[in-house]
Order: C-alpha cells, then structure tokens, then sequence
C-alpha cells in the first residue's frame, strides 16, 4: 500500500524534496539486515523484512521530526526511527510504516567535561563519539556492536551492553536527559531538561519516564523518535587520540602508556567465572568481557583462511575460555594495583596467559580495540559466516552466565554436530559485566550460521525459537532475544508477571493513533 | 504522411569477439559489458525513413516489440529525428518466432492507426533471418518489397530499388506499402546534442501485450534443440621482423608457405 | 462500621486501627502539608494481604496511603491528602528476606530499617549503601524508593542506585515483579538457577521500577526490594578536607568523581557536621565553632584480592589531587575531629536525638538537584533569601553530595527551627515554599514533596501530562495516595 | 563473474556500516570521518556499499526491477573502492566486484545513463574518452622532440591517457613528464595521436566488454614498439594496464610504472636530483586507482568451500585485495625530497582516501555531483593548512581545478610532476 499522493506531498514539504523517497531500491536498503529470519521466524529464503517502508525521510531537525509525526497521526501511518539500522528491530516492520533515517541530525551538542555529560544527535557514531570524549579525558559507553553503531540509538531506543559494561555499564543506565519526539508529535523533554532546561537528570519530577522510554531493551522506535539525548560519560586514562600503525585489514594498535591488553584463560567455565568474581570485587579493571578464544582468534587474523590455519595449530582450542581485559590506570599506583589483582586473581583461580597466543600477530592488539570500543567485532562475529543468532540469553548474576553457558553449549550441540553452525566456536561472546557486576552480566551464547545457506538459515531460526522456550523451561532468565517484540513477549510474558499486558497500555495510550511502527515493541491493547 | 519504422534491439554485432558468450546449457548468447544497439539494418530502415521527411516531411513513428526493451538504446531513434517510439513489451516476447513477432506487430499497427509506409530492417543483426518484415506485410495485406538500397516518395507511390546480385530493380508501388530495408541506404545519422537531451524526456508510447490484444495462444516460441559455441577462434598476432617492407613481406610470404 | 469490617477480614482485627490517637498520628508529620486524617489504618503482614486490599480499595473507591518508615516523617507523603483514606503501615513486614554475600545483593521488606538491614549485612560481609545518616525509624525500602542519594557517588550509576529489583502491587490489583526477578519461575526457582535479582532493567522494554520510584506511593504499593550492597571493606582510610568556602572544594570533588576515585564523597558545612558529630544541642554549638566552615569528607575502601593495595593507591591519588587544588586532606581536624569517627557516624543510622531536629529539635529541608560545578551559587543564593527573609544563617545545614558517579549533585539546605517558634516557622515555610528561586536558577526539584509538586508540574507541564497518562495504566482508578505530584 | 554470482556476498552483508566510514582504528572523529563519496551526498542508505549490495539482493530475487531510483544509485558511485576496502578491513567479500558486475548488467540490459551512452559512442568512434577526434590526440606533443615509438623501438612508453591527452589545461603535466624523464637521460618514446584509450573508464562505467579490444589493440601496439615499461601519469590508465589488463586476462608482460613510481626511482638511484627549492605548504590526495586500487590484481579461479561446519574459505585459498598495496610511499617520498615541500596529511589518505569525485563516470553523468565531491575533499585539504593539494592523476587535477574555480579558493591544485620539475 503506497502512500496516498496528499500524505506524501505533505511529508515532502516538511523535508524537501531531497529528503524523502518511495524508490524501491531505496527502500530495499531499509528493510535488510542480518539475523533476519530467526529474529522475525520468518522463510529461510526470504532475506529482507516482511514489510518494507512505503518511504524513507532523512529529517534534519526536532521540528521536522514532530511535523512528520502529526502528518503520520492524520493520515493514518506508521514511523520508524532509524540510526544505523544494526538490528532487525531499528526497520520498519509493519505494513503502511515510514523510515525516518536520521543520518542528517549527527551533531555532539555539547561534551561537558567538568559534569561528564555528552549530549548528542542520533547519527553520531559510537566511534565518533568515543574520539571526540577522549580529547577531554573521558569516554562513553560502547556497544558491543561497535563503532559504527548509533550512540544516541543504543542508549534510548535499542539495547546495549559492550566489553566496557564492566564499567559503563548497560546503555540503558547512563541516560541523563532526553529530548523526545513521540509518537502524536509532542515533544517531551524529560527531567532536569524540561524543568530548568539542564541535562544532567532526566529522572522525574516524581516518577522518571525514563522507565516508559525503555527497559532493559530499548522501544525501537515504537513510542515515538528521540532527537537528542545527554549520556553520562566515564574516565578515559589514555592519550587524546587513538593511533594505530599499519594497513588494512589489521591496524595495531598504539597501546597507551599505563594501559595493557591481555587475554586470559581458564580451563572451564566455572573457573573463569570464579575469577569474574574476584576481578569485578576488586574493581580492577578497565574494560573487560569473557569470549573464547575463537572469538579472538577471528579477531586476530586478516582472513577466514587465516584463521583456520590459526585454529589448525591448536592454539585457540588450548584457550578455549578466554577472557578479555584492558587494564588502565590514571596513575601509576592504579596501573600497579591492577597488574597486581589480574596476577593474583589468575594464580587463585588456575588462570594464565598464554604467550604463544599473544605473539599471534595482533592477538594484542585486536583485544585492545575490541575491549576499548567493541572493534573488530565484524571479523570476530561475521566474516566466519555472514550472521549470528543466540541461544537462550538471559542477564542476572554471573553464575547465572556460567549455568546459561552451559545450557547454550547444550542446545547447540545438535546443529553444530550436524554441521549446520560454524563449530567449535559457538558461544564465543558474552557476560559483559555491567556495573562491576553489581547489576548482573550479560551473555549470549551465540552461534553463527550461513544466511546464505537455506539449511544452516533453517537451523537458526529453529534454534532461535527453541531457544526461548528453553529460557522459560530451564530458568536462564530472559535476556536479549526474549526480551523484545511481540513475538517473543507472547511467549515470555505469561511467565513474567504478564509484562506485555502493560506494554500494550503504554503503546496504546503514548500512541494513541499507532502512528509508530509497533514491530520491535509490541501492538497497542 | 505517417511511416512507421520497425526497430528491433540487438545485443551489440559490433562487440568484441571476447565479449561474446555462449552458454549452450542455456542456449542463450550474450554480449558480456556491451550495451544492446538498435539492429544496424533497422537503423538503415530508419535512416531511409527520416530522409523521406527531410525531403517530403513526414511524421516517423519507431515501434519496438520484445521483452525487457531499454528505452534507452530505443530512444536514440528519437534522438535523431524520429517524432515517436513506441515500445512493447511484454515477457511473453521473449525469444519469439518471426510469424509471431509480426503478429504482435501487426496488432500494435491496429492500435496505431492510419499509415503509409512501414519500413523494417531487411534482417536483424543477432538471428538474420530476414522473415519478420515479409511475414508481417503478409499479415496487413499490403505490397512488400524486400532488400530495399533506396527509398522514394513520388506522386503519392514509394518508389524503391530492390538490390539483386550484381544489379538493381526498381519498384514503384501504392501506398500504404511495406519495406525491408537494406545497409546501402546509408547509415544512421548522428544526432544532434540538443535533440539528445529531448529525446531523454519525451514521453512515449509504453504497451503490453494486453494493451494491443495480443493472443497468448497465437505466440509461438522459438524451440532450439541445440546452441554450440563456433570452434576456438583463437589468434595468435606475430610481428613480422624485417628491417625494410621488401624484407618483411618476403618474410610473411616464408611464414604462410609453412617454411 | 462496614470498612473496618472489610478491612479486619483482609488482614485481621489486630492489624485494623482506627483509634483517634493512631488517626491523629497518622494525619500530620513534620512538613508544611495540611493534616488530614484517615479513616483508618492497617498494618498488612504479607503480600497476599496488600493485594487484597488494594483490590478492595479499587471496589470501593477507597483513597490507600503507604507508610513504611515509623515516625517522625517529614515530607508530607505518607499524610492522606483526601478524606475516608486508609494508611497501609508496612511496618510489621519486617522480613530479611535474603543476604547473598556472592552477588552481593539483599532483599528486603519495606518495614525492615537500617539498623536492622546494615546489622545483618554485617554478618554476611556487605554493607549497606547509606544516605546520610537516616533518622533511626527509617525503612531501607522507603530511602530507595524516594531516591534519597548515597554517600559513595561513585557507586551510585544511577539516580536508582541502590534499588534493583523489586515486588510491587500497582494500583490496579496486579502483583508485579520487575527486572530480572519477573521470571521465568518463582524466586525459590530463579534462586535454585543462580539468579539474584540483580538486573533492575525490564523485563522486556520498559523499566516499570523507575515508573514506582520517585512516586510517593500514587502507583502502587512496594511489598519487597532487592538491593545493590557493597562488600564490607577490610580496611578504611577517611579523610577530612577543610575549607573556607565551598568553591574551594569542588575541585577535588570533580577530579576524584572524574577518575572514579575513592568510596565517600560528600560536603558539610560546620553547622550539619556538628549536629552529626556532636552528642546534643549544648555540644553542636561548640564543635561548629571549632570546625571550618565547610568540610569535604572523603574515603578509600579496601576490599577485593588486593585490598591494601587498593586503598594505598587511592590514597596517594587523592593526596596528589587534593594537592594539584591546593588543600590538604586530613585524618583529624585541628578540634580534634577524626575522619574514621565521621566514617563511623556515617555508617550508622541517627542517634538519637536525630542529628537534624539536634540543634533546634526541628528542621525543615529544601533539596534539589545540579551539577557540582553550580553549587556554589545555590549556597548563596540559600543564604541571601535567609537573610532576606530574616532567617539566621547560622540554622542553615548545608549538604552537598555528588550523585550518579559526580554527572550531578544533591544539593540540600537543613533550616534548623524550634518548632514552638511560630514567627520562625512562618520564616522557614516561607523559605521552603519560595523554592522557586532555585528552580529558576536551574535546580531540578526531582522528588517535588508537598507545595514543589506544584511548583514542579507548572512549570514543566509536558512531563505532568505524560505522567498523567502513566497513571492511568497502573492506577487506573486512582485509588493510590491521591493528590500527590500531579494526580 | 556475473551480478547474481555475487548473491551470497549479499546476504551475507549483515549492514555493519563499516562501508561508509574512515577505518576507526585510524581514530575518525566528527570531521572528515566518511570515507564514501556517494552516501556522503545522497544520506539515503541505498547509496552506500551495503545499500548497494541490499538492492542489489532486491534485484536479483526479483523483488525489484530496474526504474530511475534504482539506476541513480547505481551509477552515483565513483567506483572509488573506498567501500571496497573499508569493507574488507573486516570481511572476506568483494564489494567492488560487485559494484562492477552490477555496472556491466545495467549495460547488458541497456540501463544506460544517457551522458555515458555519449560518452561510449565517442570511445567507439574516436577511441578516447574525451568526444574529441583521434586526429587531435598527439597535440600535445607539438614541438616536443620525443621520440614516436609507431614509428621507432623504444624501451620505454609514455602513455598520456585520453585525459590529459586532450585536456589543455592537463598537457602541461604530459609535456613536463617528458622534460622530466629526459632530463634524467630516460630514453622515452610517446605513440602520439596513435595512442588509443586503454579502456579502464569505460570499464568502471560497465560497459566492460570494450576493454576488450582496447586490451588487444594497446597490447599489440606495446609488442609491435618493443616496449618494455610504460609510464603513465594516469592514475586510470595505470590502474587499466596493471590491474584491470590482468584481470580480463590479457597480463601485460612489460613493467607498468606510474610516474611516482618512476621518479622515485630515479631519485633513489641518483639520475634525478633536486636542486632547487619549493617553499610551499602542500597536502597530498591519494588518487583511488594509484592508491587502494593500485595494487596487483591476483588471479582466483577456484570455488568456495566451507570448513568447520560453515566457515566460508575458498579453494584454491584466495587471496583478497585489500589495499594494502596500493602506491602511497612513493609520491610522499617524492615530495618529501624536495626541497622546500612540507608536507601535511589529510585526515583521509591511501587506503582510506577521500574520492576526488570524478570517476565511475560521474564527471560526465552528472558533474554537479562530481564537483560537491571534489568541494568536500577541497574543504579537507584547507584544514591542513596547506597552500596546495597535490595528486597524481590527470581526472582528479581535472575535477578539483573546476571546483576550485567555481568556489574561487585560493587552494592551488597541481600535479606531482610539476613540483618535480620546478624543483629540478
């Protein structure tokens, strides 16, 4: 169903004519990601979304934002917000639903270095972002699908835990104060931003709406489009920029003075986990997230072929539960108390750190940036096979990790002994310790499959369904996957207090009109 | 006066040898990065046509059957003088039989109207056969010449010379008539960069097969039992050494002895 | 009477009171809020019973008033604003429920207070994150839940810190887990599955804790909450910064927030110090003689694999911090004053008399918050209205503490008052109404009590719509503590 | 390889973004952090390398046609390879092959952009890429004394390139080429208006079949001249015969060197030296087919194969171009030897270089779009402070001197060899 002429020529006027486009093509780039099918359970053989936008708008302003909702509210169609677009959930979903790219609103406001505050426009990069911070000796939370991904996005409306969570914790904890377009055309500026015109609080007066804005997973654009937000910034001990030596594919990093990178590894789970505890008690690093080595070892090497040849010496399998650390210190004393706690921590729990591996070409390096900001994410998670899905996440304490690592090792074993997943690397990322592990730890035990592969695809998607009946039957918790959609709600909900009956309420009474696309969130009451 | 000419697009004759590809699982050939043309011959029949408005004025219409037609390789015909395209298609079209080619033809002339002359190519430049334009003056019912190296209005009769080996017949016949033109008429002109940039936006004729009344049931597919690739043409280009042209012609005449 | 009979079958006769004296204690607190009584009061013991009464309530139409904290109270919450309301004391569900020393997590009950919570995190090795020094009535749940700010910014992430997960009635009858303790299984389960009800986000896209907290009670009623602890650290190293004014602090304060460095962190002026550390009134008066006027109270807590290491580190930063902003951090004031004895009161709910009502026997308090870089003016400003309204600058307490890991600050003035001094208390409620002129100079009011919510709703009338629309999602029939904030 | 012999690159693109930026490891902040000419302008996502690759699946499935949207992405790319390599920092795929059989399809199926259709009609008639007469192409070389290898041996060809061949303005770089390379006593030989165009642009447009001939012609020409190394100071013309002449199979056997190649050398060995000095602020733009592109082409022909369950390798094992190659030391090493140069860095250089907006054919089908390109990089080239921007090909001199005059800004454009001579 294409957009009436008088809609479209309505929302041409709000944007211009430059900034707006029905062109199929155009919306074939909108409606396409990876993990696809297992997320949506759709046909293995159907590679794009089961809608597509009837038209994209690229907005440069809050006012264009707001015009474009009223118009969506008169004629009866949906928006969607989109940033980098990393995850089925930031597409358009449903039929009769509007892309709103907002590639053209990419300013940093403003890095307030003495209150630690950024306040930033959607289409600021992560990576962007992290530069600029780290001039004035601060940096902010990273995702861990890295650089490219949208901060402002993570933070308001997506998800968003990252090797820094340890101490940056979930995105979702660092938003200080948002500027909200919903989905009727209003404009909420919420908290201290809305009382006093500030930024640093954007909880209450009296109950903070930050609670509606999102939960552990964000709306993905179904209560309406932020158009600025301020996030909490942390302590950066390094140089005020990042330098690197070499050439593509592999830039090493110059690992800064008082900062170290190294891989350590366990001989099981329950060692590694074991030490988790000891590392987040005493507060002792900087970054830092549990992934087997198989996961660096794509990390380290230039290719799919290097790496096999990598797995072919054994190295990785030696150290197959590996945990990644970047210490960093702002003064010597702290640098020297960590050294000192990641020594003693591996002596007491059985740990090491393999020489062999570290004098892998980039083995240090690739850690380095992959805890600093969630780099070489793509070459660990994607140039293996094209995608990835996970097996029944779940976020609390990290011996909960531990037991859903092992559930996950289980209910992969099947399809990876057929060879449908790309073996021996399953469950390659996970517990990122948010708050010191105060507030629980994220793993995803994850398996990567061939999008291209009609069998491997199949398997995801079964995987991908069965895995969220196992959350509920095995107890694991409901994590990443179980947490968003209406899909996966229908199924969780029922044995999680009946959630989804209030999310409904809240989508019907912020959006009176449907006029957001309820695919990544869930359909009003 | 109203001439129609019919245009058919062709994969490139002129392109590389290289470019050329014969998949005989597919029986198909195709011209690897080379743009489709206007058939050479249907540019002569164009050629002929413009020059009869030049001379007598007359309003040019260029139609084009198949499947997947590019407009832009179509509206070159417009570009050099041509007042109208108009273009059919339908995936129905493809790889038809000549009869059946001339048969959609023949209906999209109906939807057409009135005319006077249709001029086609005398053969295309990827099948040759040369049927089309005869089976289609078949079909009207009018007087058809083929092999046609010049074209005339005279006293409301077309007037035209059809080539014959080591001669020339010339016909004079009533209108409306039809004509298979050939290479000698002359080749295409240049158009000119104004023109070019009109013939980008003016509208066009664009009809399926629905529009026309075409009946599925009369379109016959070409069956080919078997397409081959022609044997490995392989060259091999030698310089010939030789320290003046007497000694290097002497030289060539060793090498074709076989000495 | 028919309600009480309703009410004696939910939760029993001995937990219905509707004696005048209960009424009458029950109708006024400390604050400026008009007294009005309820027409009873229950003292539920379980969940079951809380969810039983809200129902009845939502029957009947019956306004319900939560209480957990025991008297005095003082911010005119827990008083009904609406006759025939019922007051639900949560005061006899008392329970620890558990102490998980490996997670570091506790869940309690709302009557649980902070003597009782810090006495058994104790046993188990944690210790409990503090606001400054509470009143020793205070109920744990009921600090959290109002976002009353800790003493340690660095551990405070969020303005939700230390509240994870909680179990809440809403308004509308339904029991409500939030976080990560809403499922799968029962707790018994998520607890046999190494699940501690640490993740307070969700479940699934919404963060329904956030929309209880900071609500005084108008979205439901709150029956246990799982808490962020600390380990008890194995050793402690406090200091005590002097300084003239408070600009001269901030430096310091910012530098060690910036770094993330040290564990307490927090401003006094002499008066407040005083009435912490003094025994009583007589007392106060000589030690805030003794003090400067303004004191930074700072520690490093050692805990973890290398826990002197730890400390010693943080030490040496903060000596070279302090030093970079020329103070001096001191282990005891000249008058004699040790950090480790600040350290100590703060670690402890108030003696009693409470160290606010110390000095005079009452206090009225105005509290905000900016960011650590504009407190000054706001001191200032605190101190032009006193004299402006004839009030002695030598009541005011002054407390500034960094929250949310130093992105912002608590700024609150302690109007020390004699309760038998109407012309002085006509003063002082002058001055607590008249907040105004903070909020125009960028205070944010977070938790509006009393006469700022209309204050607050007026001026920032988006979000009161917005909450307006919150309200009717889980108390549709506005049954809890109505005329609070904007409902 | 055809456009749906890329189907699995497509679905297996899982829309990192990593295509539209600067590497982050080199540290990209708010400025200058894009590294794609085409979704810089355009914002919409279909005109990034992902974008492509996502319509492209559209396209190949069926789920979309060809229209004027879809041909307007398709030919608003350079073709730069910035997408390519960016991509590659991470991926084993091959985003510029399938920007390139997408081209060729376009063409095959008569999706043609009218400008380009002029373009390729005067290519065919004329064998330059200019519309210009063949007759015209040796002007140039008017009054040179140098020798013309049609008609004499010679070891070494300078090779002008249909650009600076008929761009007035552009054969001073030719002429002083010649200077250069005599001065350092190369014995160089020009084939004058013989010369034919070496097929590369055309190429990159799509219409790749006519490389082809152009292949065999410029071959049998080299062949018939003895020739044993041919210099070019285009960076096209370089990119064709080194690269592209492998890649359809026809491997030259003789040395291609472009300029900056050559004349490092001969520094190196001490035939040319500088005595003279330059006293400008210069910033060096990294030409995309002297840079990324540059660097050898290297024959696959295998399948692919999955180990470790799915794990995608290739057998024989293929080796992936990803820019690492490519020719950035030398002209750096040229301008730093001359006396007088400082020389800054851009934020965006070799691998991850900033397009100078003139290629893919983009010059000719909408020099609108081409010139905000060439603005963009201008913008970046001030910000180093330098006074001059030099490159190393005759379409990027072309490009940034008319964006240069239309803006008016002081920044002077030149190419390497004149420094070179004035430094001499």
């Amino acid at each position: 169903m294409a957009l009436t002429r008088e809609a479209y020529r309505a929302l041409e006027d709000i944007v211009g004519p430059e900034n707006i486009s029905e062109e199929p093509a155009n919306m074939a780039g909108y409606a396409y990601v990876f993990m696809v099918q297992p997320y949506m359970q759709s046909p293995a053989e159907e590679y794009f979304m089961p809608a597509w936008p009837e038209a994209a708008l690229l907005p440069g302003c809050t006012e264009e934002v707001q015009a474009i909702q009223r118009v969506c509210n008169k004629y009866g169609i949906k928006s969607h917000a989109f940033g980098t677009g990393w995850f089925p959930g930031s597409l358009a979903g449903s039929p009769n639903t509007i892309t709103l790219d907002m590639r053209r609103m990419n300013r940093i406001v403003e890095i307030d270095e003495k209150n630690m505050i950024a306040v930033i426009e959607p289409y600021v990069a992560v990576g962007q972002l992290h530069v600029e911070c780290i001039k004035k000796g601060l940096r902010p939370h990273v995702i861990g699908p890295g650089p490219t991904t949208s901060s402002l996005a993570s933070h308001a409306a997506c998800c968003g835990m990252g090797p820094s969570s340890i101490n940056t914790s979930h995105s979702s904890r660092n938003i200080l104060g948002v500027e909200w377009v919903l989905s009727t055309g209003e404009l909420l500026k919420m908290g201290s931003l809305g009382q006093s015109g500030e930024w640093f609080s954007a909880d209450g007066p009296g109950p903070s709406l930050r609670g509606i804005m999102r939960g552990y997973m964000g709306s993905f654009g179904a209560l309406g489009t932020f158009t600025r937000i301020a996030i909490k910034l942390y302590p950066w001990p390094g140089p005020t920029k990042h330098e690197s030596t070499g050439r593509s594919p592999c830039y090493d990093p110059i690992i800064p003075e008082r900062m170290s990178s190294y891989i350590c590894s366990w001989k099981s789970w329950d060692d590694m986990h074991e030490a988790q505890y000891m590392i987040t008690e005493a507060e002792m690093t900087y970054s830092g997230d549990r992934a087997v080595a198989a996961w660096h070892g794509a990390m380290m090497t230039e290719s799919n072929q290097e790496f096999y040849e990598l797995w072919q010496k054994g190295i990785l399998q030696k150290n197959a539960f590996a945990f990644g650390i970047i210490l960093g210190g702002h003064s010597d004393g702290e640098i020297e108390y960590q050294e000192k706690c990641l020594k003693a921590i591996l002596e007491k729990t059985g740990g090491w750190i393999d020489e062999e591996l570290e004098k892998v070409p980039h083995a240090v390096g690739s850690n380095y940036w992959w805890h600093l900001w969630g780099g070489e994410i793509i070459k660990g998670i994607f140039r293996g096979t094209g995608s990835f899905f996970c097996a029944a996440t779940g976020d609390d304490t990290i011996d909960n990790a531990c037991f859903g690592s092992y559930l996950g090792d289980t209910l992969m074993k099947p399809y990876i002994d057929k060879g449908l997943f790309l073996q021996e690397v399953h469950n390659v990322w996970g517990s990122n310790l948010y708050e010191q592990a105060t507030i629980g730890s994220h793993h995803e035990p994850l398996y990567q499959y061939d999008p291209f592969d009609l069998e491997s695809t199949k398997a995801a998607i079964k995987l991908g369904f069965d895995s969220v009946g196992a959350a509920i039957t095995e107890g694991v918790g409901l994590g990443f996957f179980e947490n968003a959609g209406e899909m996966a709600h229908t199924m969780t909900s029922p044995h999680a207090h009946d959630f989804h009956k209030y999310m409904k309420k809240i989508k019907r009474v912020f959006d009176p009109n449907t006029a957001s696309d309820p695919m990544g969130y869930c359909e009003p009451e | 006066m109203k001439i129609i000419v019919c245009a058919k697009q062709v994969p490139d004759p002129e392109a590389p040898y290289t470019a050329v590809q014969v998949n005989s699982d597919t029986k198909e050939i195709s011209t690897k990065g080379v743009a489709p043309v206007i058939n050479p011959y249907d540019e002569n029949a164009l050629e002929a046509a413009l020059r009869i408005k030049d001379e007598n004025g007359a309003e040019v219409v260029v139609i084009s059957v198949g499947s997947k037609i590019s407009q832009a390789v179509l509206r070159r015909s417009l570009a050099v003088g041509a007042d109208n395209l108009v273009v059919v298609d339908s995936p129905q079209f493809k790889s038809l039989d000549s009869s059946s080619i001339a048969y959609v033809l023949s209906k999209a002339l109906e939807k057409m109207g009135e005319y006077d002359l249709i001029l086609t190519g005398r053969q295309a430049g990827d099948w040759d056969l040369g049927q089309t334009g005869l089976i289609l003056g078949e079909i009207l019912g009018i007087p058809t010449v083929n092999l046609v190296r010049s074209v005339k209005i005279e006293d409301g009769k077309v007037v035209a010379e059809k080539i014959l080996p080591g001669a020339y017949e010339l016909v004079k016949s009533n209108l409306p008539a039809l004509l298979t033109v050939s290479s000698e008429v002359g080749e295409l002109r240049y158009p000119i960069a104004k023109r070019k940039i009109q013939a980008y936006k003016q509208p066009i004729d664009v009809w399926s097969a629905e529009d026309i009344g075409v009946d599925s049931d009369k379109l016959v597919q070409i069956d080919m039992s078997a397409l081959m690739p022609p044997p490995d043409m392989g060259r091999d280009c030698q310089f010939i050494e030789g320290d003046s042209p007497e000694e290097k012609g002497k030289n060539l005449a060793s090498i074709l002895k076989g000495g | 009477m028919a309600q009480k009979d309703e009410l004696t079958k939910i939760i029993g006769k001995k937990n219905v009171l509707d004696d005048q004296k209960t009424l009458d204690a029950y109708s006024r607190d400390e604050s400026f809020v008009i007294p009005v009584r309820p027409s009873c009061v229950v003292k539920p013991t379980k969940n079951t019973e809380v969810q039983a009464l809200i129902k009845w309530a939502n029957e009947t139409g019956t306004p319900l008033v939560p209480v957990s904290s025991g008297a005095p109270h003082y911010r005119g919450d827990t008083i009904p604003a609406t006759g025939g309301a019922v007051v639900v004391d949560l005061s006899k569900m008392n329970k620890i429920i558990r102490v998980d020393r490996r997670n570091r997590v506790a869940m309690i009950e709302p009557g649980v207070t902070f003597g009782e919570f810090i006495a058994a995190l104790d046993k188990e090795g944690l210790a409990a994150h503090m606001p400054l020094v509470p009143r020793s009535t205070k109920s744990v749940v009921g600090s959290y839940l109002e976002r009353e700010p800790i003493t340690m910014p660095r551990h405070h992430w969020d303005p939700q810190d230390p509240l994870l997960c909680m179990e809440v009635i809403f308004g509308d009858g339904h029991l409500f887990m939030t976080g990560s303790a809403a499922g799968p299984g029962t707790l018994a389960q998520q607890w046999e599955n190494k699940r501690a009800q640490i993740r307070p986000m969700g479940p699934a896209q919404t963060d329904f804790q956030r929309v209880v907290q900071g609500s005084q009670g108008t979205m439901g009623i709150v029956t246990w909450l799982s808490v962020k602890c600390r380990v008890k650290p194995e050793l402690k190293k406090s200091f005590l910064v002097p300084a003239k004014k408070v600009e001269d602090l901030l430096g310091l304060v910012q530098k060690m927030q910036k770094v993330l460095l040290g564990d307490d962190c927090l401003i006094l002026n002499s008066h407040n110090l005083a009435c912490i550390m003094a025994k009583d009134s007589s007392e106060v008066a000589t030690l805030k003689d003794a003090l400067p006027p303004y004191v930074l109270f700072i520690s490093a807590e050692g805990r973890g694999v290398s826990p002197e290491d730890k400390v010693a580190y943080q030490v040496n930063d903060i000596k070279i911090a302090a030093q970079a902003n020329g103070l001096i951090p001191l282990e005891a004031l000249p008058c004699g004053l040790s950090a480790d004895d600040v350290a100590a009161a703060l670690a402890k709910p108030s003696d009693e008399p409470y160290w606010k009502n110390k000095a005079k026997g009452a206090c009225r308090d105005i509290f905000f918050l900016t960011t650590i870089d504009r407190t000054p003016k706001f001191v200032k400003a605190m101190f032009d209205q006193a004299e402006s309204k004839g009030f002695s600058p030598n009541d005011i307490g002054v407390y500034l503490q960094p929250t949310v890991n130093g992105t912002s600050c608590h700024v609150e003035f302690n109007l020390n008052c004699d309760s038998n001094n109407k012309a002085e208390m006509a003063k002082v409620k002058g001055l607590v109404n008249d907040s105004l002129v903070f909020a125009n100079m960028g205070a944010f009011f977070s938790r509006p009590y009393g006469s700022w919510s209309d204050m607050v709703y007026r001026r920032d009338g988006e979000t009161a719509t917005f909450l307006k629309k919150v309200k009717t999602i889980f108390d549709p029939n506005k049954i809890m503590n109505p005329g609070k904030l904007c409902f | 390889m055809a456009l749906i012999d890329w189907k699995a690159d497509m679905v297996r693109c899982e829309r990192c973004s990593n295509c539209k930026w600067v590497p982050w490891q080199k540290g990209p902040g708010l400025e200058f952090a894009q590294v794609c000419p085409s979704i810089s302008k355009h914002n919409f996502h279909a005109y990034s390398g992902a974008g492509r690759y996502h319509s492209s699946l559209a396209y190949v499935t069926d789920k979309i046609g060809y229209t004027e949207g879809w041909l307007d992405i398709i030919y608003h790319c350079q073709m730069c390879g910035a997408c390519d390599i960016t991509c590659k920092t991470n991926r084993d795929m091959e985003p510029q092959e399938m920007l390139l059989a997408l081209r060729a399809q376009c063409v095959e199926d008569g999706q043609l952009v009218p400008a380009l259709m002029d373009v390729m009609e005067g290519l065919k008639a004329e064998d330059n890429m200019m519309q210009s007469k063949k007759a015209d192409r040796g002007n140039w070389a008017k009054g040179l004394k140098v020798k013309d290898l049609t008609k004499e041996k010679g070891e070494v060809l300078y090779f002008a390139g249909c650009r600076i061949s008929f761009d007035k303005e552009l054969q001073k770089v030719a002429r002083t080429a010649i200077s250069v390379l005599k001065k350092a006593g190369v014995d160089v030989g020009i084939f004058g208006k013989e010369e034919a165009c070496c097929g590369g642009r055309s190429y990159e447009m799509g219409y790749q079949g006519e490389i082809e001939s152009f292949s065999e012609n410029n071959a049998a020409m080299f062949k018939a001249a003895g020739i044993k190394k041919i210099v070019v100071s285009c960076s096209d013309c370089y990119h064709s015969f080194k690269v592209l002449y492998h890649k359809i199979g026809r491997k030259l056997d003789i040395e291609v060197l472009h300029i900056t190649e050559y004349i490092a050398q001969l520094i190196k060995e001490g035939k040319l030296k500088f005595s003279k000095s330059v006293p400008l602020r210069v910033t060096y733009h990294d030409p995309c087919h002297l840079g990324r592109l540059g660097e050898d082409w290297i024959p696959w022909n295998g399948v692919e194969k999955k180990v470790m369950g799915q794990l995608v390798l290739h057998d024989p094992p293929k080796v992936f171009r990803r820019g690492k190659y490519g020719i950035y030391d030398a002209p750096r090493e040229i301008l730093r030897s001359i006396p007088g140069v400082k020389l800054t860095e851009m934020k965006r250089i070799e691998e991850y270089s900033f397009c100078c907006g003139a290629g893919g054919g983009c010059i000719d089908s909408d020099p609108d779009y081409s010139l905000w390109v060439a603005k963009e990089r201008i913008t970046e080239a001030k910000t180093t402070g330098a006074e001059a921007m030099v490159t190393a090909c005759g379409w990027c001199e072309r490009n940034f001197s008319d964006a240069v005059n239309e803006t008016g800004d002081a920044l002077k454009i030149y190419d390497i060899i004149e420094l070179v001579e004035q430094a001499i």
